[in-house]
């Protein structure tokens, strides 16, 4: 497969709250021959707290940011930031209405040309790079981890917006997670909302459904839950002892995807970047390691005896052909005999049920 | 030509805003025209007198009459100057009503339009020829396609009055989703025992012959003279041997079959009879679950039958009909609900449809009438119902309302309750639509005596925790978030126009809406009748509605085939096209493009030749539009006519 | 007129003034070059007269338009009976005088062609079709003589030739930067008043052009049997479905032959008023000859195509003292878009007549 | 037949009997206001109009021509609306070619209930035929007016 | 041997099943070929393809229906034989197709052109090619053109040099001149502008003389006897000689023939005043293609015949 290069906005968080994002995102894009091409001077996409009182104004920076990657020549872009992709994106249609695009371009005082796509660095992974090849680059399996996607409210929604996968039941993470080897559970909760935007007006509401995701998750048996938006991430991970505080009693150490991809591939554990969790991620891993052992045992077992099986069928194949020889020159006779042989003991398999 | 002209004030309707004098003045001058004048109402008797005098005082040979829309009383005005003894064709109407004198207030304008009208119209009628409707014989025999209560009531109906009905059903029983209920409401009586003998009545009519596990294959013809072949589909056993005795089906070892009756409650055998009180009450395999089929061997059914009807080698069989009306009946399915992810999208066992909870409550279906969670057989405590899930909804393209969810969804929670005494239902609904005898006062009693919990919401999602499922939704009255915990949730899954449904319309020569649901003629006046002369629409294929609904139309669709097929012989429209051989190339365009069928390729002298079948043609013109030399021309409305009118108007 | 001989003189520089004035009193008709064509347009000032490339049309449109209104016609109220019509009939108004400047030759003789079609001679002077002669006789022919001959032409096998001045009323021959004007007519004399007679040494050049025009002409066909041959071949369905196989049967030969006069007659009428209209009609035409029962004596292009040859050189000359009715120009054959020649026709006629 | 000088402008419509024609009566019996400019003509089925109608009328002097039809799946002829579609459609990549607006045909689908639509149609295409004032006329003499001075 | 004697052996194969062979011979002058009907081998004597092939023989097929006939093809005839059988207007079997590489046919009005102050073509003596070049014989000389200058505007477009659906192909297929139509043409006259097209047309119009050769050199023009040109019932036109009634016609056969135009160009070519009518045609046939990708003479069902419930790629208004 070719190389894929692309622009890149990092967003505010990767600079701050979500260094191992940013870190582990290159590291993987890095492995897996994504070249980033970051855009130059990038600004705030234009998310909160812009959109929120003034559209144009919103879309204005981010036109800022499109202008930026044309002046370098880049045209797709791609984001680890959710809310950052749809900001980015809303903007890209609204400047489709000539009245709204001069309104940004009064701000911006330049005219804007808007023919990019921006999407996901999640997207470009199940898209573009696609699981087999993310399963064929795997050199540390997580096999015996179960683990959570929570996809948060952004990642598939708006559904008109953000065209990836099934807006209620988004499975892309899933099979990503599957790829690097580890057991995905079943989670009923993984476009439920974190509380991240009442995180600043109200400190009542976010822990609660925090809270809530935290404790389904552990009560489906994940060792931990991951994640792809820096603001869940931050929710979820940072916010535990809140959470404790109010009755809920789980600790589950909230990785990106990227730091998964990192340790899956064997990256450097300064790519991987676990060590800016709040919560500590060893205890999960030590767990994986004793079910994986136990598992890899399991297999082994089945194996032999599988091989077991194998051995005697070959052995009673070989009397039967010795049986059939003897009974004489006639081959007609031997077929006769074999088929024969067959058809009983599938006679006597239809018995049994 | 002789034309003259009447200009109508309709009171001040028309001559309100246009000068009618000065309309019929102009009129005057009009070529042919020898007679106009104005008069108060054309329609009424004193003015269709005068129209009828001036006929006779000036020897008229054609008549304009400028009032409202020919579709209000062209057919009033053409009796009229028949009884003057003009041909009914001879005539032709400007509309400056509709089309003028409402529409706008200015006067000058209003007038000037009229005039042209008018002008238009005398155009038209100067290239007008007399035309005269020609007879053929009636087959008197009616085709119901669809056995459920409508096509039930309907083939009833009509055999009761002597027709002979021939009945094609698609499933291997008839009953349709009415057979599936176990109650109705708003009375609470058993479905299967008011429906049942119908069914029986069905089986049992002399006049009455039915095709189950039959498919409509092809519809030639025209009204009074439908050819029709109907498609029996194999069922591998025979049924004029085949007693129903239900050895077969006891002893199928192939015992996972997806039971469609039941809505995959329950599994099934490969070899079945539906329901015991199934017409015809005959076995038929599955072919996709039998193990002679996928596997090979097994022929259990074969041995054990009594009367040796099992027939492997059975194949599919056309039957030819000939009918003279046709009334479709083909009711409705459910709508795919697992689009909706958030409801888990069919992973959750416990979440039930409607229909599947129809079959747990009844007696003589899978689970014997208990109420039992599929994931662990337990009885539930806690019983949600969810409303409009398919319904109402514009983001899956199914923005209407399905009009019986919220009564069957009210029956269902009195049912929960006399099945289980201890259980809460909960219901979350967008409004309640209950415009029915009786309708309303079930719901409120659902709710005030039966203590069911009606939340106004939609639900916005439901996972599962600890066993149980979270019913997540919004309280539109109490302005807040609410969850339930629920042990089974029901979803009051909407109604969609049924499978196929377009391509039974098509091989019908009838409209569909953008939803597939069948167009009748007019909805306010012909509702059981089709644009298509001679099909005739009952129950759900038209639009979802309830059962008093779909019965009533069943047996109207029948009073009005009866009305048709009591007749002898039937006029045909001449306002149809015909062939200047001529002038006919035989480049059989016009034979490509007919959606009717109606042209037909005949040797002249060793040349081609396109001919019309006049009882077939229905009059659209496509033909005439397609014929690059004008050889095929719809009376009425040939090229030269409409070529007068855009030249009336257009010659400067 | 004194000078009855004398020959006239006029430049090309001073012909564009010329045609100029003379557009002031009549419509002037030249040709033109348009597009790949060259056709006769109405001459105003300013315009370039195309007198080297022949036109791809004959001229005959300015004498027999290509749609001719014989009158409008009008159905009335009576103001005193409305219910009766009245019928009013206005004729079409008078054609002003014209000239044609720049004909050929062989578009001059086809107007002798439809003479006696018109005038009355072929029919011992009963029928005068007064809307045929009322433009002829206001129409002034200035032929320009061919300087040389083209693949296509052939008019010295029927009786004319490069600088024939068979009727035309004035012959132009081009020489020294100018045209010798030879006066056939009262009406030519008029038209070339103004102009200065010509030199000897102007005379000599045209005398030599003429020649040289003359001998660029193949030797001429004799095709004096035609008339009999085409009679004896009336019915060889095979001769005919021979040489009509790549016909087209389009009308292009007729409407753009010189010679060619026939015509159909149509009312145009939008119910309340209308004219009565004359048009160019041409026998290769299907309808041509269907009759209102739907018969057609003519079904085939080959009946259709005999008529047309057999009109020309053998039905027409034995009515009319011998005269064919073809030009010669060649120009049926010239812009037939599938290369009928009707020379190869009479002279295939000819010999296959000789062989039967 | 001359329009009102300076008020009117020549617009011819082709309507279906069964949908548009409908949906006009509809508009009436609303009492929708709309322009005074269109005259209709009334035809069984859009697959009956012959687009050479739309261009006698373009040809002959109109300044604006629209087709109105049951919208497609509802014709009462099952299938006429489908030939129209495609043969109108078509039709307007004839229109610029011979020098004739593009914008001065139109068509589209008006069910027989659908009043207020049509009453939407006619005025916003009745506008856009004023917006683009009277249609030049092709000329019926002989010879034009020579091109250039 | 030679692409002529390779036809010929082809023809002389087909001339014991077929009532002719439609192919080319000599023509009145030396620039112009004329169809020619082989009955019999003495008839191939005069036969020649090539450079000045310029007529399309399918033209004559509908009216020989009924026997079997040969027909000698370029790659644009092909495509008019295609359509017919595609329109059931001649009968496939019944057409023994030989067809050949065509690189281009000659354009007399070009040649016009550049011959244009020297002589007019029809003096042109005698025409000898040379390799890309032809040698013509003038009263002023030998002049030399490149073929290229002189050859037809299609086979500049040419995507079909070779008969696709021949039942015999002589000589090596050749490369087409373009792969796609871009219809390059028909946009630059549009923008020409309304006003300057519409006075155009007039202009070109008021030179037809109604003879209707365009008509019956367009081998898709079904109608033959019955054109409505002339008719009174349906009665579009009137028999004057009015530009308009002149255009109209020109707007009924190009509507006649949209999504059946296989551009072959007969129409323009046939028109002895040279008034450029294929425009209008080939006008309807990028909108044609454009909207269902149909290029006539391929052998599909006609766009205009059929339909689709949903149709992709018209996007009708909205009115909103």
């Amino acid at each position: 497969m070719s190389s894929i290069n692309v622009g890149y906005f990092p967003g505010c968080s990767g600079l701050g709250t979500s260094m191992e994002y940013e870190r582990s995102t290159r590291a993987v894009c890095r492995e897996l021959g994504i070249g980033l091409r970051e855009i130059p001077d990038w600004n705030c996409c234009g998310s909160t707290p812009a959109h929120s009182t003034d559209s144009a104004l919103s879309a204005a920076l981010a036109s800022r940011v499109f202008a930026q990657g044309e002046n370098a020549g880049i045209g797709d872009v791609i984001t680890p930031c959710p809310s950052c992709l749809k900001n980015l994106r809303v903007a890209l249609e609204h400047m489709e209405d000539p009245l709204f695009s001069a309104r940004v371009e009064a701000l911006t005082e330049r005219p804007l040309k808007m023919q990019h796509s921006i999407r996901s660095v999640l997207q470009v992974m199940v898209e573009d790079v696609g699981t087999e090849r993310i399963r064929g680059r795997v050199r540390r399996s997580l096999k015996g981890l179960k683990v959570v996607p929570y996809y948060g409210c952004l990642m598939t929604r708006p559904e008109k917006v953000m065209r990836f996968d099934d807006p209620e039941n988004p499975v892309a993470l899933d099979r990503l997670l599957e790829a690097l080897g580890a057991e995905v559970l079943p989670f009923p909760l993984k476009t439920d909302c974190c509380g991240g935007s009442f995180s600043i007006p109200s400190r009542k509401v976010t822990p609660r459904l925090a809270g809530r995701i935290l404790d389904m998750a552990g009560e489906v048996g994940a060792d931990l839950v991951v994640v792809a938006c820096p603001l869940c991430q931050m929710n979820l991970d940072l916010r535990q002892g809140q959470i404790r505080a109010g009755g809920i009693d789980r600790v589950l150490p909230v990785p990106y995807f990227t730091q998964l991809m990192a340790r899956a591939f064997a990256l450097p554990e300064a790519d991987a970047a676990f060590n800016k969790l709040v919560e500590d991620i060893e205890p999960a891993f030590a767990c994986m390691q004793r079910r994986a052992a136990d598992i890899e045992a399991e297999e082994r077992k089945a194996a032999a005896a599988e091989a077991e099986k194998a051995r005697l069928a070959a052995e009673r194949a070989a009397k039967a052909a010795e049986k059939a020889k003897d009974a004489g020159p006639d081959g007609a006779g031997a077929k006769s005999a074999g088929a024969k042989k067959t058809k009983g003991k599938a006679d006597a398999g239809g018995g049994d049920v | 030509m002789k034309i003259g002209v009447f200009i109508c004030h309709c009171g001040s309707n028309i001559a309100g805003t246009v000068d009618c004098a000065a309309v019929a003045e102009r009129a005057s001058t009009y070529p042919d025209v020898v007679y106009a004048t104005d008069i108060m109402y054309a329609c009424a008797e004193p003015g269709q007198d005068a129209i009828i005098a001036a006929i006779k005082k000036h020897g008229l040979t054609g008549v304009v009459v400028a009032s409202c829309t020919p579709r209000m009383h062209e057919p009033t005005f053409r009796k009229a100057v028949e009884r003057a003894g003009v041909n009914r064709y001879m005539f032709e109407m400007a509309n400056i009503r509709e089309h003028v004198s409402w529409i706008g207030k200015d006067i000058e304008a209003n007038t000037n339009k009229a005039a042209e009208l008018v002008r238009m119209a005398a155009a038209k009628l100067r290239l007008d020829r007399e035309l005269k409707p020609k007879s053929f014989p009636v087959t008197k025999r009616l085709l119901v396609i669809g056995g459920g209560v409508a096509g039930i009531q309907a083939a009833l109906d009509a055999a009761d009055a002597g027709l002979e009905v021939v009945m094609v059903e698609k499933q291997p029983t008839i009953g349709g989703k009415m057979a599936k209920l176990d109650k109705t409401f708003p009375t609470v009586d058993c479905s299967s025992c008011i429906l049942g003998p119908r069914m029986v009545d069905v089986a049992q009519h002399p006049n009455i012959t039915l095709y189950a596990y039959a498919e409509l294959e092809e519809v030639s013809g025209y009204v009074g003279n439908f050819d029709v072949k109907i498609r029996k589909k194999a069922t591998y056993v025979d049924w004029d041997k085949c007693t129903g005795c239900g050895l077969c089906t006891e002893k199928c070892p192939s015992k996972k079959s997806y039971d469609r009756f039941n809505e995959g409650v329950g599994p099934t055998t490969a070899i079945i009879i539906p329901f015991p009180q199934a017409i015809p009450k005959k076995a038929s395999i599955e072919r996709e679950y039998c193990r002679q089929f996928n596997k090979g061997k097994c022929g259990v059914c074969a041995k054990v039958c009594p009367t040796g009807a099992v027939n492997y080698e059975m194949q599919d069989e056309t039957v030819e009909v000939k009918v003279g009306g046709i009334v479709a009946a083909t009711g409705y399915d459910l709508v795919d609900w697992k689009v909706y992810s958030e409801y888990g999208g069919g992973r959750y066992p416990d979440v039930v449809t409607s229909l599947q909870y129809e079959r747990m409550l009844s007696a003589s279906g899978p689970t014997g009438g208990h109420v039992k969670r599929p994931s662990d057989g337990t009885e539930p405590v806690n019983v949600v119902f969810v409303q409009c899930v398919g319904s109402r909804d514009p983001s899956i393209g199914r923005p209407y309302c399905s009009g019986f969810c919220c009564m069957y969804t009210a029956k269902q929670a009195i049912l929960t309750k006399d099945h289980i005494p201890g259980s809460q239902s909960y219901v979350f609904y967008m409004d309640i639509r209950s415009p029915g005898k009786g309708y309303d006062e079930f719901t409120r009693r659902v709710q005030e005596e039966y203590g069911a919990r009606y939340v106004r919401g939609r639900v916005s999602m439901i996972y599962p925790k600890g066993g149980k499922l979270m019913v997540r939704g919004a309280d539109t009255l109490m302005g807040t978030q609410v969850e339930v915990e629920a042990d089974l949730v029901v979803l009051a899954v909407g109604a969609e126009a049924s499978a196929n449904s377009s391509a039974l319309a098509e091989k019908l020569r009838i409209s569909y809406d953008g939803y597939g649901f069948f167009m009748e003629g007019h909805p306010k006046l012909k509702p059981v009748e089709t644009n298509t002369a001679g099909v005739f629409l009952a129950g759900s294929c038209q639009g979802l509605k309830d059962i008093p609904s779909s019965v009533a139309q069943g047996s109207a669709a029948a009073a009005k085939a009866l009305g048709l097929l009591s007749r002898d012989m039937l006029d045909s429209d001449p306002q149809i096209a015909s062939v200047s051989v001529n002038r006919c190339v035989g480049c059989r365009k016009c034979i490509e493009v007919c959606p009717f069928k109606a042209i037909q390729e005949v040797d002249m002298r060793g040349q081609p030749k396109a001919e019309v079948i006049e009882t077939v043609c229905q009059g659209c013109g496509l033909c005439n539009a397609t014929c690059p030399q004008g050889a095929i021309q719809l009376s009425h409305f040939t090229d030269n006519q409409i070529l007068a009118e855009v030249e009336a108007l257009c010659r400067f | 007129m004194s000078a009855e001989n004398v020959k006239k003189f006029i430049s090309f520089d001073a012909l564009p003034g010329f045609l100029a004035r003379a557009a002031e009193k009549n419509a002037v008709y030249v040709p033109r070059r348009e597009g790949n064509a060259v056709v006769y347009r109405s001459f105003k000032a300013g315009d370039e007269a195309e007198l080297g490339v022949r036109p791809t049309e004959s001229c005959k449109h300015v004498v027999f338009p290509r749609g001719e209104e014989l009158f409008s016609f009008a159905r009335e109220a009576d103001k005193e009976e409305p219910g009766k019509r009245r019928l009013v009939l206005t004729e079409a108004s008078e054609p002003g005088a014209a000239v044609v400047f720049g004909a050929l030759s062989c578009d001059a003789r086809g107007f002798l062609a439809f003479d006696p079609v018109y005038n009355g001679s072929g029919t011992g002077g009963t029928a005068k079709d007064s809307y045929y002669l009322r433009r002829r006789n206001r129409t002034l022919i200035v032929v320009k003589a061919c300087k040389n001959a083209l693949n296509t032409c052939f008019c010295n096998w029927v009786g004319g030739g490069p600088a024939s001045p068979q009727g035309a009323d004035v012959l132009a021959v081009e020489a020294e930067q100018g045209l010798v004007l030879d006066i056939l007519s009262g009406e030519g004399t008029a038209f070339t008043e103004s102009l200065p007679a010509a030199s000897e040494a102007q005379l000599a050049a045209a005398a030599a052009a003429v020649k040289a025009a003359e001998d660029s002409l193949p030797k001429a066909a004799d095709v004096s049997a035609a008339p009999a041959s085409l009679a004896a071949l009336f019915s060889s369905a095979e001769f005919w479905n021979k040489e009509s196989a790549h016909c087209l049967y389009c009308g292009a030969c007729t409407y753009l032959c010189p010679t060619c006069y026939c015509f159909n007659i149509t009312d145009e009428s939008d119910g309340l008023t209308g004219v009565r209209l004359r048009s160019w009609d041409n026998c290769m035409s299907p309808l041509f000859t269907l009759e209102a029962s739907g018969h057609n004596p003519r079904p085939n292009k080959a009946d259709r195509l005999k008529n047309r040859v057999g009109h020309k050189f053998s039905y027409y000359p034995s009515l009319h003292s011998g005269r064919f009715s073809c030009c010669g120009c060649g120009r049926c054959i010239k812009s037939c878009p599938s290369s009928v020649d009707i020379r190869k026709i009479v002279l295939d006629a000819v010999k296959e007549a000789a062989n039967v | 037949m001359s329009v009102l000088e300076g008020k009117e402008l020549r617009i011819v419509g082709f309507l279906c009997n069964w949908c548009s024609y409908g949906g006009a009566d509809t508009a009436g019996v609303g009492r929708f206001t709309q322009p005074t400019d269109l005259r209709i003509v009334r035809v069984p089925c859009s697959g009956r109009i012959n687009p050479l109608f739309v261009m006698k009328a373009l040809i002959g002097g109109a300044d604006g021509v629209l087709v109105s039809g049951c919208h497609p799946r509802d014709c009462h002829y099952a299938e006429g609306n489908y030939y129209a579609r495609r043969r109108l459609e078509v039709l307007k990549g004839l229109l610029p070619v011979l020098g004739i607006d593009p914008r001065r045909f139109e068509y589209t689908w008006v069910s027989a209930s659908e009043g207020q639509r049509w009453q939407h149609v006619v005025s916003s295409f009745t506008a856009q035929i004023h917006a683009l004032g009277p249609a030049a006329r092709f000329t019926e003499a002989p010879e034009p007016a020579r091109l250039g001075a | 041997m030679s692409i002529q004697d390779e036809l010929k052996s082809a023809i002389t194969a087909a001339l014991p099943d077929v009532s002719c062979v439609v192919g080319w011979g000599a023509g009145p002058e030396p620039l112009r070929a004329a169809p020619l009907f082989i009955r019999g081998e003495a008839d191939l004597e005069g036969f020649s393809a090539g450079f000045l092939s310029v007529n399309n023989p399918a033209l004559y097929l509908p009216s020989l229906k009924g026997s079997k006939v040969g027909v000698v093809v370029k790659g644009c005839d092909a495509r008019s034989v295609g359509q017919l059988a595609a329109e059931t207007l001649i009968k496939r079997e019944e057409v023994h197709v030989i067809g050949y590489p065509c690189r281009g046919v000659i354009d007399v009005d070009k040649v016009a052109a550049k011959l244009a102050g020297a002589c007019e073509t029809g003096e042109v003596a005698a025409l000898r090619e040379d390799g890309d070049d032809v040698l013509l014989n003038t009263p002023k000389g030998e002049v030399r053109l490149a073929k290229k200058d002189i050859t037809a505007d299609k086979c500049g477009r040419c995507a079909f040099p070779n008969a696709g659906n021949a039942d015999v192909f002589v000589g090596e297929r050749c490369a087409p001149v373009v792969t796609e139509d871009g219809y390059a043409d028909i946009a630059d006259f549009e923008a020409r502008g309304l006003d300057e097209l519409k006075a155009f047309w007039e202009q070109e119009m008021s030179r037809c003389i109604r003879c209707y050769a365009c008509r019956n050199a367009c081998p898709l023009c079904v109608c033959r006897d019955q054109c409505v040109a002339m008719s009174r019932e349906p009665h579009w036109l009137s028999q004057g000689d009015g530009v308009r009634d002149k255009l109209f016609f020109q707007i009924i056969h190009a509507v006649h023939l949209s999504g059946r135009c296989t551009g072959c160009g007969e129409c323009e070519r046939a028109c002895p005043l040279g008034i450029p009518v294929l425009k209008l045609k080939r006008a309807l046939s990028r909108r044609v293609e454009k909207l269902f990708g149909y290029k006539a003479g391929g052998g599909d069902t006609p766009p205009l015949l059929t339909f689709l419930v949903e149709e992709p790629t018209i996007k009708e208004r909205d009115w909103k």
